[in-house]
């Protein structure tokens, strides 16, 4: 295998990691080489990226991983993007973030950008104008976050009598849900039982 | 209980027959009646056996089945004193073998769709970026009407499908509430006070997984410290907890 | 502006929209050019991904949308970073019944059950939660029952672009499929009649 296709699956790998990122060694060991030949190839990827016009993304470092984004020259075209009129009325990032409140509230920003998995703010805010959300009350503990729940005109905007008519979550994505929680639940129990 | 999974393995009465049709090499034009019913009831029978919860469909089919082979029982002679008019015998197994061949179709279209399914496995893709810093003005998104339930369970079903970039375990901490030692004590006590078996499920009062968690462990720990006793009398049967007594307390109950 | 910029652009706001996708029309209103011509930036896009090797993502037609994503030749890599997806529970029943109303729709419940010979009220409910599937009407006449159709989300799922795209509907059935199935059953079946 050539260094060609090192540059396919890096760019493969970049890409579904998304604002994570990625850290030398993760991608060194995708890739099975050490990190030094990995640093090269990466290396190599951003000149190429970076020298290529045709290409709208490149690799940028932060804290201490690389990732991919847009380039600064297109940013206008972003701003066109964001305000252009057929993009969809509630975007999909505020849609998630109104399905993972609808069926977990009271829940706090921190729990659904976790779930998420990127910032929540603006379907935060979008939704919040919309009043199809609003804040419910405040966390315990330090910090004390705001927890988010839905609104009567949540229910009026479905067509909803009540929360329980809401439709069930599949079974399946329920225990995703509370996989965090299993996780955490054999940690201990191998601990306990190890101990 | 525990064998409900095995029933899936056949969809229905319908599924059933195309396996044992195919398992006995039949054509499924001509269906050996006899020989296809006392397999089928065979089967029945087993699962029965198996305490299986036979959905009523399936003894519907055997009833079907039933039908048809004392039908093609009938004396064919009856043929004979038809063949002068010009309509034509009905095969009986007609209309089972019509249902059998459409609903075969749509059993291998469900394979196509797994393929496809695996097939769009493969291709990864990422979540929509965070564009707050490129809208000028913050004006809310444009309200208009057309966004229904079925979207918003989309957009999440959609979600819950991103494949999420592997984290160790052990970098996700839960907040535990209520700490093992704390539920251990509560339990022995609670026991104590009711000074005789208690059932194991009675223990799991809060039905908040972190809490059945806790409360599990901590009765983990103490029957590994000899602090309660746990009894099952039968497989499956009810599992029964009860306080270990120590000490002086022995004397006095005994 | 070249024609140079136009794939740089692209791949900017293709890259922005992540899973959400881009509309023709969506893609048209950043470009300032008309759909026609935007189309054809597309096509020359999506061959320029193919035919690069160094590239490791391309841009696929999902829904009614383009989407980029990545080449599934290094899904072996993926895997070895991402979780993996937890796509590939639909039960047997749910994927029969979704067959039935792919192809059928729209399609009243007892005829579903018609042609399963099996109550399919769990399926649906299923796959309604799944998003996959929709109430799209009422039938005329006595019970007005609900009619079912795919959504959207059956499109995305199945990586289609449209119901066009379904694999025309079996007509000469391969008789060795239905065999590898419930193979595990019979066993236990000999085991219990054998007994």
């Amino acid at each position: 295998m050539g260094i060609t296709n090192w540059s396919s699956i890096l760019e493969s790998i970049l890409f579904a990691a998304g604002d994570e990122g990625l850290t030398l060694k993760q991608m060194a060991e995708v890739l099975e080489v050490d990190e030094r030949i990995t640093l090269d190839i990466v290396e190599q990827l951003i000149q190429e990226y970076e020298q290529d016009e045709k290409r709208g993304i490149n690799i940028v470092q932060l804290a201490g991983t690389y990732q991919l984004a847009t380039k600064k020259e297109n940013a206008p075209y972003l701003t066109k993007l964001v305000e252009s009129p057929s993009t969809t009325t509630i975007s999909q990032a505020a849609l998630e973030t109104l399905a993972i409140i609808a069926y977990r509230q009271p829940i706090p920003r921190a729990e659904i950008e976790d779930i998420r998995g990127v910032k929540t703010e603006r379907p935060l805010q979008t939704l919040m104008s919309k009043a199809l959300i609003k804040e419910v009350g405040r966390a315990e503990g330090p910090g004390r976050a705001y927890l988010y729940g839905t609104t009567k005109e949540f229910l009026d905007y479905f067509g909803l009598r009540s929360l329980d008519e809401l439709p069930p979550l599949p079974e399946k994505v329920n225990e995703e849900f509370v996989q965090e929680e299993a996780d955490l639940f054999f940690e201990k129990f191998q601990e306990t039982i190890n101990s | 209980m525990q064998y409900n999974v095995k029933i899936d393995a056949f969809e229905g009465p319908l599924d059933l027959l195309l396996h044992l049709i195919n398992r006995l090499e039949i054509d499924i034009y001509d269906i050996p009646v006899a020989q296809i019913t006392e397999q089928y009831l065979i089967y029945i029978k087993t699962m029965t056996e198996l305490k299986l919860d036979v959905a009523s469909e399936f003894l519907v089919m055997a009833a079907t089945l039933l039908a048809i082979k004392s039908k093609m029982l009938l004396p064919k002679q009856e043929e004979v004193l038809f063949e002068d008019e010009y309509e034509i015998e009905e095969d009986p197994r007609d209309e089972l073998v019509e249902k059998l061949i459409e609903y075969r179709k749509y059993k291998e279209a469900a394979n196509d769709l797994k393929q496809l399914q695996e097939e769009r496995g493969l291709m990864f893709t990422k979540p929509p970026s965070d564009l707050t810093e490129f809208a000028k003005d913050k004006k809310p998104e444009k309200d208009e009407r057309n966004v229904s339930l079925y979207d918003m369970l989309a957009a999440f079903q959609k979600l819950m499908r991103r494949k999420k970039l592997q984290r160790p375990v052990a970098t996700k901490i839960a907040r535990q509430e209520i700490s093992i030692e704390a539920r251990m004590t509560e339990i022995l006590d609670e026991l104590k006070t009711f000074s005789g078996r208690k059932s194991f499920y009675d223990l799991f009062p809060n039905p908040e997984k972190i809490h059945l968690v806790v409360s599990f462990l901590a009765i983990l720990e103490l029957i590994k410290r000899n602090d309660i006793l746990v009894e099952q009398e039968e497989n499956f049967g009810e599992i029964f907890v009860e306080a270990v007594l120590k000490g002086a307390e022995v004397v006095g109950n005994y």
